[in-house]
């Protein structure tokens, strides 16, 4: 039981993108958490999280959201997420998160978000 | 630490399954890396009894989180704790019973409660969710220590009807 | 009723898991409505230890035939045998292990085989299956009265270094 | 635990196509029994079993198929299976049966095999 969440991370103009895939619980919040970090340090313009890989999330991961949120708040960088899948689209209405964040439909749209 | 398969027998309450046993019983290690297996389980569980897809997601998400909740807060995030989790199917009018037991540490079930969401900040969605997805939720200590958590969850008038509708359909065309 | 879970101990035998508890029991009735939980289960457990897509699917069904056994010729059909199931992960070089129990009709070991394929009619594929599938299988009548099976998988060296990979990739562009 | 398997049943030209979608295991190879039963009733020219909807079908699945190719055989009428999922495919192929059937990749095509 060793199956850590892949995070890939690519680029586009000023953005950075990370797809993560897997489901995101307790056991694997703490890759997102340091993705994003990393991602960070780059000092990008636009960090965006494309969930479209991501069929499962539970607050440990809601929280990680909130909390690169609230970091890229502080540091100027706009946070966008794409790809929400019905399953996590419910766990973000029943915790009542989905107005907090910048949504859009595709990478390319949210380059422009 | 077999016991609490057994314990249930006289005290269950809700619905119509006094004294059964449960259909599935579980016990497992408080580890993080074994909650994806059990939500796979709830799942299709919660399926055969006729849960819509929306539904189901929520119920996998409650049971996630409140097993996340006793290797967090009942075993301190140590991965040898014992849980044991009890599934039953509900008749009349069809839904399910599901009850957690850990042997972590107790709290008083009074201090078990969702926060204010307007406040936003991360954590402290758990229960929030786990009340707002579930029929019934009731947190209580259990007297040789530890805690239990039952959780009931009814279909929903449609998902009653689809799930009706989906016998009589089988073969026709 | 109990005691499958507890008896284990001091009694297994194959990799690195001696007296180790598995990391998930399962205590469940004959009851074919529950194959498919238990089937959803081990998916997502075969995942977690790094099993491919491919394997996964296997497995599922090695333990589908395995249970369809218990149901069928152990409780010849009746709902309300027990039938329990251990799950443990191997480690060095991976793999899973996966023990049912119940306490249905015994028949010698020897009489559980797989048939001749050659000789297409309906039936008679589970055995066949379950063999092919795992990398062992090894029934024993259990002196209480029942069967016990016991079914270990290990990692393909693909798999195993798709496992070792999926770990150091992790956050890398 | 009621959810019986549903197969939707139709007719092009002279053939009858059935649909079962669903897991098919031990607690429901007999809706698929029943099916092929009453199809057979209507003395087709040709059986399309359509499994595009089946993402897993265990040895009871398959024995019907295989009870059902020789019913059909005994009654000269053709059967094709069409649509057969990855996992699905696996099971033929572990059980050798794949070279029994005829087997297409489109109803479309099902109708002229
Ligand atoms: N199983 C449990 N054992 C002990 N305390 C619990 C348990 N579940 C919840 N709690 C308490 O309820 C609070 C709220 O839980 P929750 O909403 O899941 O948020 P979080 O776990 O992020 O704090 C926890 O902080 C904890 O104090
Ligand atoms: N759990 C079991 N208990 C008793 N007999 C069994 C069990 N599993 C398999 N068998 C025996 O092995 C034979 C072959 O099993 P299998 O290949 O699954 O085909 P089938 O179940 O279709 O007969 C069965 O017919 C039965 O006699």
């Amino acid at each position: 039981m060793n199956q850590e969440l892949v995070v890939e991370q690519s680029s586009i103009g000023d953005a950075i993108v990370l797809r993560p895939s897997g489901d995101i619980d307790m056991s694997r919040a703490s890759s997102i958490r340091k993705a994003v970090a990393e991602a960070m340090r780059a000092q990008p313009a636009r960090l965006i999280m494309d969930l479209s890989h991501v069929a499962y999330m539970d607050s440990s991961g809601l929280a990680t959201l909130v909390e690169a949120l609230q970091h890229a708040m502080r540091s100027k960088v706009k946070f966008i997420l794409v790809g929400i899948t019905p399953r996590v689209k419910s766990a973000f209405e029943i915790t009542k998160l989905t107005g907090l964040f910048t949504i859009a439909t595709t990478v390319e749209e949210a380059t422009k978000a | 630490m077999h016991r609490p398969f057994f314990r249930q027998r006289g005290r269950v309450r809700s619905g119509d399954f006094m004294e059964r046993e449960p259909e599935i019983s579980i016990r497992l290690f408080s580890d993080p890396q074994l909650l994806a297996p059990i939500r796979a389980l709830m799942d299709a569980f919660a399926k055969g009894v006729g849960f819509s897809e929306k539904t189901r997601g929520l119920l996998t998400l409650a049971l996630d989180e409140a097993l996340a909740n006793v290797i967090r807060h009942g075993y301190e995030e140590r991965k040898e704790g014992l849980i044991w989790i009890n599934f039953w199917r509900l008749r009349e009018p069809g839904g399910i019973r599901v009850v957690l037991e850990d042997l972590g540490r107790s709290v008083d079930p009074a201090l078990i409660q969702s926060r204010n969401l307007d406040d936003v900040r991360p954590g402290g969605l758990g229960v929030h969710i786990i009340k707002e997805t579930m029929s019934e939720s009731s947190w209580e200590s259990r007297p040789g220590g530890g805690m239990r958590l039952t959780l009931v969850k009814w279909l929903s008038e449609e998902e009653r009807q689809q799930s009706a509708q989906s016998q009589s359909e089988n073969t026709r065309p």
